[in-house]
């Protein structure tokens, strides 16, 4: 049954060091949890995103929390490189693991389904290939001319999930995101935030019961008001550009990234740091 | 009639790469590219699927269904761009220097390390032509031009427009052609900025100006309906703002 | 784009004999178009049940539209054996390739990804397995001790689906039906019957929007009230117990069913038949 | 207290066997098997889906997700049944005679051939307990009780439950052992009655007897609720409609 918990700091203290989590792109991604994560000072963390990230994974690898990053492309989009991670794969800081969007895709749902491993066109011939040791090839069975991509499963022991509403049985609403569902069903254990608990069971609304995440994919739960902040939750709020434009600025710089943890991060909780 | 704004001749130029195209994708980044598929599709029929919009006509994700479609063959044309792009049509998403801790490291392949390979017409789009973007060869391979025998290779590079002009991808020979020139550049201006070698033709055309009808297109109907997905560019290009989509 | 035409009959005339076509279970079966199928004389097709069939099943195999039928069981549920499948069975007169529910679903995901194979648990050791020459074992690449059955992908020339409404862009709602979404992806072309075709774009809908088929899969669709009849269309009508136990009954004796065919399905277009 | 029916007697000893599952799975066609995975859950917690329930608590399609749920180690029991059940738990859902052409056919496997090498307890019901059912080898190997070593088998038999009595499947031995015998009837009467060898106790327990609590719980709460998946049984068996649900 899914535990509900008073804020993502009680959920990020379930999350142990060295744990692979999964943490899906923008929007609503999730922020607060995020950030919980970063206060209780965790470490060593395998990070896949899901496929491509920005912020989040910016702000956790300046951190020090990852030891490890897979991922399909990290940056700040339009606001440009993601600074912290430019720097730490420049200077080894932090290990990556490099992969192609669809790759993701394929391996969580390889291991939504319970298979050890799946096959995927692309790839072959690239260096992104190369660099990975547990990407293989094989005749396609079928037809052994065809040589094709074979990718391990992907089973996080965490997927990271902030969604717009949840019941109080434990189902999340992830409208048209259904890649969320993959993920939290690839995944041991789901831990999620919400902007909103609310009355009733989602399950019985017809609108929301085929967009749902069920409760028996969900360990643990929390309220988090603006927790995608200053990512955008479609529906509740934008994406805060002035935000993101000065972080931009302050991660390009050690010391104003320090600053800016402090002062966002460590100075207050999440959730009063986004009002 | 006012003066032919570079974006503008990119945009029909781009378009009529895309003819008989039954459905372009374009990314969130690819304003021009964005516009060209709306032309294409307003001329030739056609279904455009724009990443991030959210407009229903052209809305997508850019999640896993555009993916599975592109290896279903449901998506005929894509656009990429590359920090660095060969001769050879390789394309560099990931940085320069040595793998893994590069000198200067990019945000990574995205999804061009699948659809450059499945993607009949993959148009390269990168409007800083230099010889530090155009290499002889790419640092790293965030994606292959070309693949070996044996590899399912529908898709790959088929045309490269830049700032200076637009060369096609000849896929039997593994190289570029020159096939035109924008109005202001020379051939030598684009040899001297390309450090990989191209064929060109004897004659090299200028790139065409958009005829009125489809100046008339570009700067009403869709320069309106691109401020949804790509605001910033309707903004500075068409002086338009969102709320005109 | 989609093409709307008149009526199941329509339909029917764009599937040639020999073709691959795919048919979810229950609820919402396109009894009306199969019964377009029979009408037209369809022959030799290869029917793949996804994953399982009733009526529709066996009304096509009595009418000797099937060369093939690729499933994981056909019955007519709590009222007993499906009569025209099993005597054809046992007969010969048509071929089977038996398979496992997980297995089908599995092997059309893999045509949605445009996978050629797909690895799946279970199936080794079974007689389903041994009498599949297409089923495969490997070793798992990154465990060889661990042996794995393989399947090939499937998609369908044509997948049918009756859905409850679609717009006139030719989006088609499926509800929580995702597995049909799958089907239509899976599939070449996909075929649509609908109870109604609404105004307006169902794209547009925040609650239809996530549970489309779109339209760049639907070949073509027309409408067809109680196009699930003798099945149910939830929401629409329920399951016609009386007319299914009295097929039952009927499909046991050869000339018993060519009366039911020819009253039921030739004697009037399914439209009206329903009514 | 009224005369303790069959039914009520095996839903509570089923319900005994799926002690500490925390998911049962069950199919539209086991009412029995519903109410025990009811029951078990109301006395130990934990949850049940039934395949083609529309009550949200225990709502499932019987689709993709359950089988993926069966794989990612989320479903802890399901129960199956056949047309034939052997000794060494293989069960034939197929027919009688040689495949392809079979003397007579039945459905087909269904899940099974999945879902029974995947989840731990797999109880196996059948409620025609004769040499016909029960014989040495089945015909038709729809989805075998044991695999070899090197497959991946975390699940299989666990239990049978016939009109007769409760047989426990050894793994290790890959055999059954006669656990109880329903009031009424015999350890004679369920040898002479099945064609496969199984263990026999010096002991053998008549099946127990609901008690009051749990008897007074299955003719309430449950018979209500399993009219909604089960209007026919609940008819039958509680003489319960379905608006009672």
């Amino acid at each position: 049954m899914t535990q509900f918990l008073s804020d993502p700091d009680a959920l990020a203290a379930l999350i142990p060091d060295g744990a692979m989590i999964a943490i899906a792109k923008e929007p609503l991604s999730p922020v607060a949890l995020t950030r919980a994560l970063i206060r209780r000072g965790a470490r060593d963390l395998h990070l896949v995103t899901v496929p491509t990230a920005t912020y989040v994974a910016d702000l956790m690898i300046g951190a020090g929390c990852l030891g490890l990053v897979e991922t399909s492309g990290i940056s700040l989009g339009e606001f440009g490189p993601a600074p912290r991670f430019t720097k730490a794969v420049r200077t080894g800081a932090v290990r990556i693991k490099d992969s192609t969007c669809p790759a993701v895709y394929a391996a969580l749902q390889a291991g939504e389904k319970g298979q050890p491993f799946v096959p995927i066109r692309g790839l072959i011939g690239s260096d992104v290939f190369e660099s990975r040791d547990d990407y293989l090839t094989m005749p396609n069975p079928y037809d052994p001319s065809d040589e094709i991509a074979i990718l391990p499963a992907i089973r996080p022991d965490f997927a990271l999930i902030h969604a717009d509403r949840a019941d109080r049985f434990g189902n999340v609403h992830v409208g048209a995101r259904h890649e969320l569902k993959t993920l939290a069903h690839a995944a041991r254990q789901t831990i999620v935030t919400v902007e909103e608990i609310v009355d009733g069971d989602l399950r019985e609304d017809p609108a929301a019961a085929p967009n749902l995440i069920g409760s028996i994919y969900v360990a643990a739960m929390a309220e988090a008001p603006r927790g995608a902040w200053p990512l955008a939750a479609p529906g509740r709020y934008p994406f805060d550009e002035d935000h993101v434009i000065a972080y931009a600025k302050r991660a390009r710089d050690d010391d104003a990234f320090a600053d800016y943890l402090r002062e966002q991060v460590f100075g207050a909780p999440a959730r009063s740091a986004a009002e | 009639m006012s003066d032919i704004r570079l974006e503008e001749r990119l945009i029909h130029a781009t378009a009529g790469l895309l003819e008989g195209c039954p459905h372009i994708a374009c990314g969130v980044l690819s304003p021009i590219p964005g516009a060209a598929a709306m032309l294409a599709a307003r001329r030739h029929g056609g279904r455009v699927s724009i990443i991030g919009c959210d407009l229903p006509e052209y809305r997508c994700d850019g999640g896993v269904e555009l993916f599975d479609q592109a290896a279903q063959g449901r998506v005929d044309a894509f656009f990429l761009s590359g920090g660095q792009i060969d001769g050879q049509g390789n394309i560099n998403l990931h940085g320069v220097g040595d793998y893994p801790e590069m000198d200067v490291r990019w945000s990574g392949a995205f999804g061009s390390a699948y659809l450059y390979f499945l993607v009949p017409r993959v148009i390269l789009f990168r409007l800083e032509h230099s010889r530090r973007v155009f290499p002889e060869k790419v640092d790293f391979v965030s994606s292959p031009g070309l693949s070996a025998p044996g590899i399912h290779r529908p898709g790959g590079p088929h045309a490269l427009i830049t700032n200076l002009c637009v060369m096609m991808f000849d896929k039997a020979k593994g190289r570029f052609r020159l096939a035109s020139v924008h109005p202001g550049h020379s051939v030598e201006e684009v040899r001297d900025n390309t450090g990989f070698a191209f064929d060109i033709p004897d004659h090299v055309p200028e790139t065409p100006t958009p005829p009125p009808d489809d100046l008339a297109l570009i700067r009403g109907d869709i320069a309106a309906k691109i401020a949804d997905p790509y605001p910033k560019f309707a903004r500075a290009v068409f002086g338009i703002g969102a709320e005109a989509a």
